[in-house]
């Protein structure tokens, strides 16, 4: 059973029917996807299924519904998909998640900081051990957590495969931070052995972001992002 | 567009000229400017120029992109004092040679870098529209 | 008589609506607009008129039309207005300009020079009096291009008012090219002069984008743009 | 996703660990790494990390944004080696201290850059779609 809900950014509704959706999904086993209007994929089902309302649910290939459903209505349409077994991993729709929320507000602030050394000091550079310390709260906090944010919310939506969350993610960001902290105040205070420890921490952070997007890049099933259109063409009907 | 994003856009094309100026100044005769005019020019070129039209660029954009009304009106016209205010003691510190006023006008954009960086936190909530 | 087009950045038809309409309101005197389905201003039209298909046309706050319209028929739609004079202004819609266009390739012409700079010296300042052409070659070039080319296209799409183009609009590009090329020149050649003559024309041009930008954000008639809601809100029906 | 824009991006992260190797060793013992292991970390990170990053992605969502296909798939692949070979030979440069490698890997990443942005520029016309 593959169920396809086709949205844009600019639906007030089409957020409420992806919550919806979300959650079912998540409870009951079967193939689902966001699919924006904004991209080929979405253009191409508007085109073919002559769709004039959004939000649209297509059903294998045919349009089953407009509007938002209501948790029964959509259970009930999904009725013969079998009960979810836990997972951890969820697909990514219009709305940011919170762990990638919280990332982008943890690299404004690191923004925030490392502009006050180029508001106060002028550079981001000191004397010292010190010398680098502002930049990396440049680079390893704003630049990378921005990575960490945008990451986790576009590559999803770019291949279609579902990110790993949950405590995974949350666990990425608390060593992310624990360790610019440590490397910075090792910088700081002319400690070598806290700088090291703290890029360590930032290196493991960084390990399990890399495997959380792998399965994204690289899903299991071999062919399913094998036999792919050129950039920004339409796709014709599967 | 809010008056006061104009506003935003409106002195940024306005320090463009005047920063513009003053390296043309400095082009002519580097002795003219009193102080550091080419210190005087990059800062007026970054923090006039480029940042005020990123402030007014942004908070017109932001929050429709995010779905969110601004978090605050307010915050964002206080943003548009401090802004100007900060880059002015920065100008006149440079003109004068004087590294205190330098300083002071440097916190002063710093804060209202802040102002617009919680005012935008704020309006993209950690908590979507829907959550 | 007041006709307003709905379209959205993903409407493959509604560029083609844009562009017979942007003719037909270049020749005739009737007050126009393009409404991206994306902003607020777009989504009130859409729920308070309870519309469903884009490409729409709203003729004094009535729908009057659906998909693309041919040129004699939307002649006809405007069968009352009079025929304009002619007038170097446009309106801003999905479409960026041919100017606008130029201006992102001059950007990132000037920034790939720039990059090269990066790449092969390892910096942006050079040593002596050529210490900052490879700066100005980034700020004066790819940022203030780029300033010039978003400008045109964003600001009369923010506020609803058209911009003046045609040949002020190149003659601005073309100041702003020699100008840089005339600064650039005179760093590396050592001729102060030669730079003070580059810094002027990028000067002047500067002076015409803003001159070409001031009525689009302060326009003539008192009140067009005073009176609007906060940022973000939805305007109710006006 | 076209498998070379993954491939972008998982280069992107794969350099992104392997910079941030060189600067934990950097770090335990600066004398570890042959030659200028401060510079190399910088341009691992820049050029690795942060361009691939935005080949991947750019190539991805630009001609999307511009309702045009990509002007050259053939130039976006040579593109992936060139980028590649570029950053190899100037990490090599920095590794030996030879300052010929490093200026030729230099001159290779700028090739790359060069045919991003010119496959970029193409696709993005002057004259759009409807023009």
């Amino acid at each position: 059973m593959k169920v396809q809900l086709l949205v844009s950014d600019w639906c007030a509704s089409c957020h409420q029917a992806e919550k919806v959706w979300r959650e079912v999904s998540e409870e009951r086993d079967f193939d689902f996807a966001v699919v924006d209007m904004g991209q080929p994929e979405g253009r191409e089902l508007v085109s073919r299924l002559r769709l004039k309302t959004i939000p649209a649910l297509v059903v294998d290939d045919r349009l089953a519904a407009i509007g938002v459903q209501t948790r029964q209505e959509a259970l009930s349409i999904v009725g013969a998909a079998p009960a979810k077994l836990a997972a951890p991993t969820h697909h990514v729709g219009l709305s940011m998640g919170t762990t990638g929320r919280a990332a982008v507000h943890s690299s404004l602030v690191y923004l925030f900081v490392a502009g006050g050394f180029l508001a106060v000091k002028g550079s981001l550079f000191l004397g010292g051990f010190a010398r680098v310390a502002p930049l990396h709260l440049f680079t390893l906090g704003f630049m990378t957590f921005m990575v960490y944010a945008l990451g986790e919310h576009m590559l999803p939506r770019f291949t279609g495969n579902p990110v790993r969350g949950g405590v995974f993610a949350w666990l990425q960001l608390g060593l992310a931070h624990a360790g610019l902290l440590m490397l910075v105040s090792g910088f700081f205070s002319g400690s070598r052995w806290l700088a090291l420890a703290g890029a360590c921490l930032a290196w493991l952070a960084f390990l399990m972001f890399a495997l959380r997007m792998w399965p994204v890049l690289w899903p299991r099933q071999a062919g399913a992002a094998g036999a792919e259109p050129p950039t920004g063409t339409i796709r014709e009907g599967d | 567009m809010h008056k006061r994003n104009r506003l935003f856009v409106t002195f940024s094309l306005a320090y463009a000229l005047i920063g513009g100026l003053a390296g043309i100044i400095w082009l002519y005769d580097p002795g003219l400017i009193p102080g550091d005019a080419v210190l005087l020019h990059g800062h007026i070129m970054l923090l006039g120029f480029i940042a005020m039209m990123i402030y007014g660029v942004g908070l017109h954009v932001l929050p429709r992109f995010s779905g969110n009304p601004l978090y605050s009106e307010r915050l964002a016209n206080w943003q548009l004092y401090v802004s100007n205010a900060g880059l002015w003691l920065m100008s006149a510190g440079w003109l004068a040679a004087s590294n205190p006023l330098v300083l002071l006008g440097g916190v002063v954009s710093w804060a209202g870098i802040g102002m617009f960086a919680f005012n935008i936190m704020l309006t993209v909530k950690i908590h979507g529209p829907a959550g």
